[in-house]
């Protein structure tokens, strides 16, 4: 048991340090980097984005797992970690590659042609050209394969209407993944198929979708006949599914949690506040309730220390990585709804100005409620632990066996 | 045995509900809350006319002269629609406070323009971050003049006066102060739940006139706590009930994996358990309407445990509104975050959960009633 | 909103307390009620107890809600419900006739012929014969009408093989209810044929079991070749399960709640318990938790009162009573928990003699896993409370429309 | 990052599984809970034989010499198979302290009899109902004699020795004294899970000797305690993860309405959130481990949080144990119990979940390590 590198890794993470300390500037205590649901679509910041990149893949730092025929370094996962945990020290322009790197570059090399390799993942590579994901629709959120917007062949194209939701970058993207269905006739898994679909393409609305934090991370994408050629056809013509869960098991695992200094910043709000002449945090109550946040969280960092070293040791983390994601947000929402109470009535306000630690309590309260919904709710992460990691049997399927169009979506009409 | 509202009360509830239906759907608070409109003006001047701020004030003053379990089947409704007026801090303190301890003179001045909406009370307690410390108050008034600051205060930016706790020469007393008279600067603060406004409110001899006898403060401040505390339950159970009828027809009426997501266990036990908790704050919340209306010995533990049941219930089915609503239920077109801030600002301007915990436990040792 | 009788009421509850000082000793403290789950079984208090039985029936007061033609009072439910609470006022031996007169009798009013009311109903009522109910077995718990029990016709009787289980007093009950299996081809609820059974027929041998608290208070009951009379039949041949439904309907809903006194009992503990040199009561965790059980119980006893008001209002109080197991069960077991926890290593004893209130909260701890699981597990209750109080669409079933026989009723064998 | 028991360590973890599968099943729990045997001797002796009592003695005192984590293996397996021995007292407290703080002449006259498992030990510091309580211990000591009372004392009916807290000259101080020796009293008393056996213990004039520095007892008890905990940690994970994997088998092979009891979201859902809880115990029980192995700094924190979620997610574990095997759950006859009673009983002997989260923050306001 050793919490260090082994010297390989050791020596990898000197390299990356290195080039970072060359190439960027590090991180200063107030500095923070862009959460995953902010807005950050601003045309500089995009800029400032793909200039990264480029700098980056210049030097072989860009795709680091790729293998090297497509560019990549054939690194291993291990390595890539340590990479985004010394990026992370350094002020870098927002990430705006996690899915196109991570999702689509994977699937194109797994499904795509020759020539669809070809046309895509250098420049996805070099951060020309940006990728968004459109899977989720308004009635296909948990039950994503339950998804409606159609595909309809017309010569060498095809033809695209419906909705996608929820995704992220859709506005500032040049490409997207799409799954639709082209047959709605046959069972609910078998009628999709997979596009890559050119953003710029007449006949696509992107809407953005304000969250109830007031950020803008997520758009509505709205398809009205717009065509794609069958040459971005990315899988057999109903064989969809098969390959967004390839995309879908190349969504990157959470690791590593951090999130251990927010109970710190909790102890020093509780030690702030005065309560029958000491502090709050004399008070059993608050001491209680802060040992198990702390236990908690500090048992979701060594949780994903447990990852690491399985990474370290060559094995791939599987849906056992459900974990972080299921307690943590609860557990955030916990910490929150308690800071704000141990605020008493100015718990009430929201207001920087007023508030010890810049209301940021108050902020994650209304941040988070997205994170225990967006990538997997709640409740379907303990789909996937129960039935994944544990093999309990599956729920009973309303939806199996019959043909998409006979699958009931809403209440009976009589 | 009869544990319930009258019928009459009941048809007082009903006509409050198709009210507000008409006149403050979702839409009015949402208004209020994206908008920098303090509070609906219109609804509170309807809700006037419906006798609703004068429910409890006698008639002689220009009220309906109802008793509180009136009031408190006004008080859920309010709370159902989230209606985005200043009532709780004008009718459940600020009348309260004049009804409790005013004299005659200051009944005639402030109550018949209480009852009929013109005039907006509050209550000025709380001076910092951190839970309500009555004993510790730093206001002082000396020569009928008042000097301190409170924060935050309910409804401090559009209320026309204050029932202000200071210490005065006889100890802790309260205080009615002019809140657009001299000595006064008030700032409107971020609310958590912007469809309900929040001030800081700077005092620098504003003119204080006593409020009940001097140095009786405390036990004012603490009894009204109480008072409001009852009411205010029925005003998060109104909002509790609102979140789970919602979620519940939401989860009925749409379909995942071929069946309605209410039909799956992870959801269906859930709203199960959600239920329990709201019929409990219901029972809670009528024990605490019950003892502010027939005996005072044991509103002081009801007063507790109807708060206690209410805010953790609302704020419960508010999380899981969001969470059971998915996706949708993180957005701010759709209505689950005008709760899941409501049931945190309700939560906390009468002091948190905690700190009524430990207020009860000291009166249960004092002595509980029967 | 009054908490008092009404006049009526007030006058019912004169005339009882009079008939009850006449004929009963009131309980003193440090007297107690057997509990539910006990062991009761004893010769002597099973014959205290008929003879109180008789003398209530010879004076009016055994079955009040009955109707006067069965020898009944015709008493309102709110009536009842005074009478019960008076009666819990006095020492009275342990009532052994809940079943009986609660459940059996009415459903043989309800189902029976007029035979076969005059052969059981007065007899019952006068507390001469005791009854138990057979529905249980080890297959077929939560899932009740899964029941493998078996009766097969020989010309005038029925032959029944089979075991019951969770059956409350079968070692000193003289008739049983049975449900059993008549059919196995046919769908499962509509194969069940419901009868009335001797408890000393040849072939029926009762087991008691132990529970983990040690005591006795349920039994196995075993049926080889047990044979009834068709005489004893209830129902129509495959009919039982309606007649059940009957029968679990007029399973007493659970009123009141009490239990507010426990709460009191905590805080005599904490009290009395020293951390850091003050009174564990002092610390505002121990204050919080005991604050959150307070609140609690008293919630579910008022919730009793509004139940007892919608009877006194000649509502039929449904299935939301469920609320108060529901609630209640956990509840009682988190109490235990905490106090024994508030022993600090203490805690880990269970020895009367050593322990502050005679160890009673770890025998609360032991005995209360039977309430969240006995009549109906929490998650039955939930449930019941999400389909038959909310409304809520039911669990998709995977054993409708299928003969029983072809039900799984394990792994699949390959 | 190796943050991870070696392949050795899991090969001696699986040779413990194995020889507990073999020499430990229930029945041998249940046969102690059953009858008057305070432990099962014979699975006593035959740990010895494995080598276990004296995994971290050294080898010139007759033990393995192993370091922490290989015991921490073995304290995993222990607590999935219940083994009711003295375990715990006479390893991770008795022979730890001598460890830690005994002379040369200490060393070599208890461990090799520790390691042959010919003595059992346990640790005295408890006096009564309530915390346990370091500054306040009565127990007293002068001219070498042991006056006071010790109430519970984990086996304390059947260890040969203890050490003991007590007040001496120099202060509290530890000391080690034999049970069967002159001025002991002591007598079983009924234990919650009764095969785990629990005494009291009257000392008037017993002869104690000195265990480390006079006057160090309140340090020295209070880091006997974090090594224990970081230890039992495993135990309590061993007994989670039994219980988990019982409850998995049950209701995955037992069938309701027509399908598997583990497909319902009720259970499913639930068995999700145990396996949850029990990773993180076991992340948490990791850390204890290295840090009892590699940095005694970092131990005061770790201890407390490998104790705290052990802790919590046995008991919330074997409750739910109990509730998802539904009737026979609350059989005698089923297994379930044992697990119900050694939750508590382990959750208790170190002090409560709540004393060590009190702990705990004092100790990040000391100054979290890294």
């Amino acid at each position: 048991m050793d919490f260090n590198d082994t010297p390989e890794e050791a020596a990898f993470r000197a390299k990356a340090r290195t080039w970072l300390d060359a190439n960027a500037e590090t991180m200063k205590p107030g500095d923070f980097s862009a959460g995953p649901l902010d807005e950050r679509d601003d045309p500089a910041s995009i800029q400032s984005a793909k200039k990264w990149q480029q700098k980056k893949a210049d030097d072989g730092w860009a795709c680091l797992t790729w293998p090297k025929e497509y560019g990549g370094q054939g690194a291993t996962s291990i390595q890539n970690v340590i990479w985004n945990q010394e990026e992370a020290r350094y002020k870098t322009p927002p990430n705006i590659y996690g899915i196109g790197l991570g999702m689509c570059g994977p699937t194109i090399m797994t499904h795509g042609t020759d020539a669809q390799r070809e046309r895509w993942l250098p420049e996805m590579r070099m951060g020309q050209k940006v990728w968004c994901q459109l899977f989720s629709e308004p009635s296909a959120g948990s039950d994503l394969a339950g998804l409606r917007s159609t595909a309809v062949r017309d010569g060498d194209d095809w033809v695209i209407n419906g909705q996608k939701i929820w995704t992220t970058g859709a506005q500032f993207c040049d490409w997207g993944i799409l799954v639709v269905r082209s047959d709605a006739t046959v069972a609910k898994h078998s009628g999709l198929t997979y596009f890559v679909v050119d953003m710029h393409s007449p006949g696509i609305e992107v809407r953005p979708i304000t969250q109830i934090n007031g950020g803008q991370g997520f758009n509505e994408v709205f398809f009205t006949d717009v065509r794609i050629p069958d040459a971005q056809r990315l899988s057999e013509i109903g064989n969809g599914w098969a390959v967004a869960i390839t995309t879908l098991m190349n969504e990157r695992a959470s690791i590593g949690g951090g999130g251990g200094s927010s109970v710190h910043e909790l102890i020093e709000l509780a030690r702030g506040i005065e309560v029958d002449g000491q502090s709050a945090l004399e008070q059993s109550s608050v001491r209680e309730k802060i040992a198990t946040f702390y236990t908690r969280t500090k048992g979701l960092k060594l949780t994903g220390y447990r990852t690491l070293s399985a990474i370290s040791q060559g094995k791939t983390p599987g849906p056992e990585s459900s974990l972080g994601k299921l307690v943590g947000g609860r557990l955030t929402q916990e910490m929150a709804a308690f800071a704000m109470d141990l605020q008493g009535p100015a718990g009430a306000l929201n207001d920087p100005s007023q508030l010890p630690q810049a209301a940021e309590w108050q902020d994650r309260y209304l941040s988070i409620p997205g994170l225990r919904i967006a990538g997997g709710t709640d409740e379907i992460l303990r789909n996937i632990i129960s039935e994944r990691v544990l093999g309990l049997p599956p729920e009973a399927r309303a939806d199996k066996g019959i043909a998409f169009k006979d699958i009931p979506t809403g209440p009976p009409s009589n | 045995m009869n544990f319930d509202f009258s019928d009459d009360q009941k048809f007082l509830q009903q006509t409050a509900r198709d009210y507000l239906a008409e006149h403050s759907p979702l839409s009015v608070c949402r208004e209020v809350l994206e908008t920098d409109k303090p509070y609906a003006d219109d609804l509170w001047k309807g809700a006037a006319e419906m006798g609703w701020q004068g429910a409890v004030i006698p008639e002689e003053y220009g009220g309906a002269g109802f008793g509180h379990l009136e009031l408190a089947m006004i008080a859920e409704e309010i709370g159902r629609a989230l209606a985005p007026i200043p009532f709780s801090s004008s009718v459940y303190f600020a009348t309260e406070a004049i009804l409790q301890a005013g004299s005659e003179a200051q009944k005639k001045k402030y109550l018949p323009a209480l009852a009929a909406g013109t005039t907006i009370g509050t209550f000025a307690l709380t001076e910092k971050t951190g839970q309500n410390d009555i004993e510790n108050v730093q206001a002082k008034v000396s020569d009928g003049k008042l000097s301190g600051t409170k924060f935050p205060v309910a409804d401090g930016d559009v209320a026309n006066f204050a029932v202000v706790a200071a210490q005065g020469d006889g100890g802790l007393s309260l205080y009615l102060v002019d809140l657009e008279g001299e000595g006064v600067q008030r700032e409107s603060v971020t609310s958590f739940d912007p469809s309900r406004s929040m001030a800081r409110i700077e005092f620098d001899g504003a003119p204080a006139d006593l409020l009940g006898e001097a140095g009786q403060g405390a036990s004012l401040a603490s009894h009204l706590l109480d008072r409001a505390a009852a009411l205010m339950a029925f005003e998060q159970l109104g909002s509790a009930q609102a979140c789970f009828d919602i979620t519940k027809e939401f989860t009925t009426g749409r379909y995942a994996f071929g069946r309605p997501v209410a039909s799956f266990q992870a959801i269906k036990h859930r709203l199960a358990d959600m239920w329990c908790e709201i019929e409990l704050a219901r029972s809670n919340a009528y024990y605490g309407a019950w003892a502010l209306s027939n005996e005072e010995d044991e509103l002081n533990v009801a007063a507790c445990i109807a708060r206690i049941q209410a805010g953790d219930a609302l704020e419960q089915v508010s999380v899981e509104m969001v969470q059971m609503h998915g996706g949708v239920g993180y957005t701010w077109e759709y209505d689950c975050h005008l709760f899941y801030r409501r049931a945190k600002l309700l939560g906390a301007v009468l002091g948190s959960s905690a700190q009524w915990k430990d207020k009860l436990v000291d009166r249960i040792e004092a002595g509980e009633p029967s």
